[in-house]
């Protein structure tokens, strides 16, 4: 079931320079919701937003009765969105998509770069839930864009690389050393290439793994047909069939 | 409450909102946000002969006020619509049309003979104007003989309602209008996307796959109000006007110029509530105005 | 700084920025707002041989991400002009362009002929895409046997550079602007405005004096891209590109669907400013990709 | 001289239900501004808006470096520019028009409709400066309408009526006793019908009489021609030639 509802904010958190966590309550009792899972939120006070603008749930607070999201701010909808203030309102359609498989007493690495790592918390917190072995893989170019590790901390083994060098681990985090490892399956959400080079890896070693996808919506509930992405069943809406995909059921031009 | 009904031929809608082909799926995936009983009715993503994959990946683009798409038809075909699709949502309480799109006529016809035995689908938009695909679609739409000769040929094939959807990308709208008119097609839908394009000038290449895609939302509402308002003075039949309305002051803006029913497209996307809300809003502007059925306003500025 | 000139025929800009013709008077009025001589050009306000008073109150809608009007070509004449305007702009270190409006061909070739004789005018505009004045304007251009003729006979008439503006209200553009080309323009400049219509829901009659009106603005981008683009593979003359450019972004847009140079329209309603915005804003964009002429991306997606 | 800059919010102050005052303050000296000149205003925070506004200078104050603007909530426009607070930034086009003829030592009346008396508060402090006998005449549909009485009164004397008479004379403005009196010139804005009415017993008196007209506008600066009004010398732009017109040269259909 997915709904369509105004949501409070609760709190409007800067991260970094160009990221922040909006804290939104809804007033009757949240629907109950899956990691990976996304909202379409309207950003009425951006004056060159059209469209909704697809984020990832990041956390979920059923005491609060809140969730967040976590948010990277490049263009214009995600700028108006960072200047919300406690107490405005706004509009979400939610929960979208189908959101990640959850294994159960399996070791599991999470891969998340830059803002992808979003949806990557909730996901930690439900795989913690239930009793996995958590390896947590962060990427960005420099140290500051390494952000939430102690939030992560508190479910899994956190590991970090950045291109710079800045913290920890010098390269891609595909190159970082905890790869070699060896996992149950593998979660990852991020840019198209990290994500291409993360199911490389994982089909060398015959890893399960998942990725999340973030194709551009107009929708995001299955009628607009233009986030689509190329499965071995054809054209699939990575709003609806996703946007969590197995990496067996893509065809990707790696 | 106001009267809300009208016709189409012999067919009543018990309202004139419907929802536009291809933002609105099969209705189903709108049950969580609205009772479809509500609408006049809604039109199906267009459905042809064979199932299509559609262009490649991306196919939309936001624009000022709009977005553009290039979806190319992306759909199960005509018997996957019928095995499958048809039965689940033919209990409903509303006027299912499909929107039959093709890049033969031989296609065009089949698809329509096709839908001539479904009990529950009493019309078909024939989609004349899709700008995403390359034969067919838009080419039929664009000259008065391509749009005579395919309204023709399904005039006779089909027995029910016969909607014409007309491409906004020609100098004189009127003139297929009147083509499509004389074949006798029992109304005309417009309008369809505007032909436009996107270029990211980081990458300097193409937004969209196929380069050029449909453009639709509130940008298109002055050309599409014009294009009724010029197709109501020189046709008879129906006009069915879409093209950005995202509220009821722009449906009843269609109606003044000419329009007997709505389509809802785009607006679907950012409130898939839009529908129902509409329906509502023209209720209340007919109540203020004192004014008995939403037919009396039909081309009354 | 990147090379930022670019060329007409033997006609040199500065700069591939000019405004477009309607939007920004005979220069003057944005004096307090910008050095005119930063600008590659400016185009006048249409001009006609005999002053005209244009159409009626109200000329002027907003739409969303755009506006019509209905303007109807308001100025004082080319006497006028020539006497009066044409002595305190000429000192301007910038190309002036008249654009030249009409509704017969003698009354076009009578002002282009004045024209010929004023040194600091190195080309004309011929506006045959205005959509608000009934006889001429836009009728010229949405057939390519009418754009073919106005064209031959200002071009006999006319010496220097001629530019022939199009209309976007037309089946297939690419075809007139080859009848332009053929008859001998030295480039093209579109798109004018789209035509469209807006009703006001409360009181029921048409917002515009004169029902329909152009369209203009960010919201008609998708559309003018599309169209430089097609023009650019279907002609080999300059392409001057122009609708809905708000800022360097947008411009850089439209050379790479193939404009030689652009025109920044509403947006200097909105922003008095823009133009030399956007030339600052072309430059650090090429700096930013190591590109020396913006010549180089004309074309280059 | 005319400029374009950033002005900051002082204040924002509700005057009534719909209308509300925004004291804007220039960082640099303010120009000099005539009464009955006006300012386009971009409303950045509202999506549906997207020319500038144009709304009158209601007031100076040359020791604050701060203008004011009365502003009626109409549409999407004003209803954006109600919520902006404190601090935030508006930008201007400004001062515009020509504003009224101020004349000296004469028996003046101002009379103002609705959100008409947007630009006649700044004219009656300055025909003060003029000491002119100063009478203000403000009407509405009741009383709740009449607004700014008690600063109207620092320059004059200041007549009322409502058409439901909830406020001091019952009816039409243009029907107040006041009208009775001879004055030497009768300053007006408001709405249209009121302008006319005005403009019809000015004639009658044979008084010199100024209105200042609000035809829509998308420039505010004289280009798009948009805006005309028809005068004894055709058609010309309310935004440069006026807003402020000597009823002797308008076309009425009156
Ligand atoms: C399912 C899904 C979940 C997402 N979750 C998150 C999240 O949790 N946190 C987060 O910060 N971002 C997330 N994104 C990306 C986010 O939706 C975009 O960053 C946002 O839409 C940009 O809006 P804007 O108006 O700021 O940018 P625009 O001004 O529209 O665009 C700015 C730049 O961002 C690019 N862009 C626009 N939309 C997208 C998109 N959907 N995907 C990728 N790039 C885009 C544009 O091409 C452009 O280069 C998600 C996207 C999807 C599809
Ligand atoms: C020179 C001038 C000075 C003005 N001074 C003031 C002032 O000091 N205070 C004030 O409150 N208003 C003033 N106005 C009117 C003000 O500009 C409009 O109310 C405003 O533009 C409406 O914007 P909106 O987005 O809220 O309304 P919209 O959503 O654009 O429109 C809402 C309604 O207002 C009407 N409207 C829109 N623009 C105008 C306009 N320019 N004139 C009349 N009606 C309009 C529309 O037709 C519609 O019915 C002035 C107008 C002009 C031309
Ligand atoms: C994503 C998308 C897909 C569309 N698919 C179809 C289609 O399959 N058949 C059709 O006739 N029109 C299609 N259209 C056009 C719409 O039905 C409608 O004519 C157009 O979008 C203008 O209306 P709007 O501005 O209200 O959206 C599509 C539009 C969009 C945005
Ligand atoms: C108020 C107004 C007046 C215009 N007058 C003319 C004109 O006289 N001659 C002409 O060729 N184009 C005229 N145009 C069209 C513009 O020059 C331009 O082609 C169009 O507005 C599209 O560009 P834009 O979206 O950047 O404004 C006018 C446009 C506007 C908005
Ligand atoms: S975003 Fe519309 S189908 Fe996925
Ligand atoms: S508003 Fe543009 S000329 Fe007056």
């Amino acid at each position: 079931m997915k709904f369509i509802k105004d949501f409070k904010i609760l709190k409007n958190t800067a991260v970094s320079g160009d990221t922040f966590i909006l804290e939104l309550q809804l007033k009757e009792k949240l629907p109950q919701m899956f990691p990976g899972q996304f909202a379409e939120v309207l950003i009425s006070k951006s004056k060159k937003t059209f469209l909704r603008r697809p984020f990832s749930i990041h956390d979920v607070n059923t005491s609060k009765n809140t969730i967040s999201l976590f948010v990277k701010k490049v263009g214009e909808g995600t700028t108006a969105l960072s200047k919300y203030k406690t107490g405005e309102k706004v509009n979400l359609i939610f929960p979208l998509g189908k959101g990640f498989n959850l294994t159960k007493n399996k070791k599991v690495l999470l891969i998340g770069g830059g803002c992808g790592i979003a949806p990557l918390l909730y996901l930690a917190k439900c795989l913690n839930e239930n009793k996995n072995d958590i390896h947590i893989l962060l990427g960005g170019r420099s140290k500051e864009d390494i952000l939430e590790t102690e939030k992560f901390k508190k479910s899994g083994k956190v590991y970090i690389s950045t291109e710079n060098g800045s913290l920890c681990e010098k390269g891609l985090v595909t190159q970082n050393p905890v790869l070699k490892n060896k996992f149950d399956k593998i979660y990852s959400c991020g840019p198209m290439p990290m994500l291409k080079e993360v199911a490389k890896i994982a089909k060398q070693k015959n890893t399960e793994c998942e990725v999340s996808l973030e194709n551009t919506m107009a929708c995001g509930i299955g009628v607009c047909l233009c986030c689509v992405v190329e499965t071995t069943k054809g054209n699939q809406c990575v709003c609806t069939e996703g946007t969590v995909f197995n990496i067996k059921d893509l065809i990707w031009q790696i | 409450m106001a009267d809300l009904k009208v016709k189409i031929k012999n067919l009543l809608f018990k309202n004139p909102v419907l929802t536009a082909s291809g933002t609105f799926g099969y209705g189903e995936e709108f049950e969580d946000f609205i009772a479809l009983n509500k609408l006049g009715g809604f039109i199906t993503k267009g459905t042809t002969l064979k199932s299509r994959e559609g262009n490649a990946y991306p196919r939309m683009h936001e624009t000022a006020s709009g977005m553009l798409n290039a979806v190319g038809l992306q759909n199960k075909g005509i018997d996957y619509f019928i095995k499958t699709t048809y039965p689940k949502i033919k209990k409903l309480d509303t006027n299912i049309i499909v929107n039959v799109s093709g890049s033969t006529i031989e296609d065009y016809v089949a698809v329509a003979e096709k839908l001539n035995t479904l009990e529950k689908i009493p019309a078909i938009e024939l989609n004349i104007s899709c700008p995403n695909v390359k034969q067919g679609g838009m080419a039929f739409g664009t000259s008065c003989k391509s749009a005579a000769e395919v309204t023709r040929a399904i005039r006779k094939a089909y027995k029910k309602v016969l909607i014409v959807k007309l491409s906004p990308n020609v100098t004189d709208i009127t003139e297929i209008a009147r083509a499509a008119e004389a074949e006798g097609a029992d109304a005309v839908s417009l309008i369809n996307t505007l032909l436009g394009m996107a270029i990211n000038a980081e990458t300097r290449k193409p937004v969209l796959s196929t380069v050029t895609g449909g453009l639709s939302g509130p940008c298109i509402k002055p050309v599409a109000l014009r294009m009724v308002w010029q197709t109501y003075k020189a046709v008879k039949i129906p006009i069915i006007g879409l093209g950005g309305i995202m509220n009821a002051t722009d449906a009843i803006e269609f109606f003044l110029a000419g329009a007997t029913a709505i389509q809802i497209g785009t607006a679907n996307f950012i409130d898939p509530q839009t529908a129902v809300k509409v329906v509502k809003g023209i209720n209340d502007y007919l109540k203020k105005h004192k004014i008995n059925s939403v037919k009396e306003i039909t081309g009354k500025i």
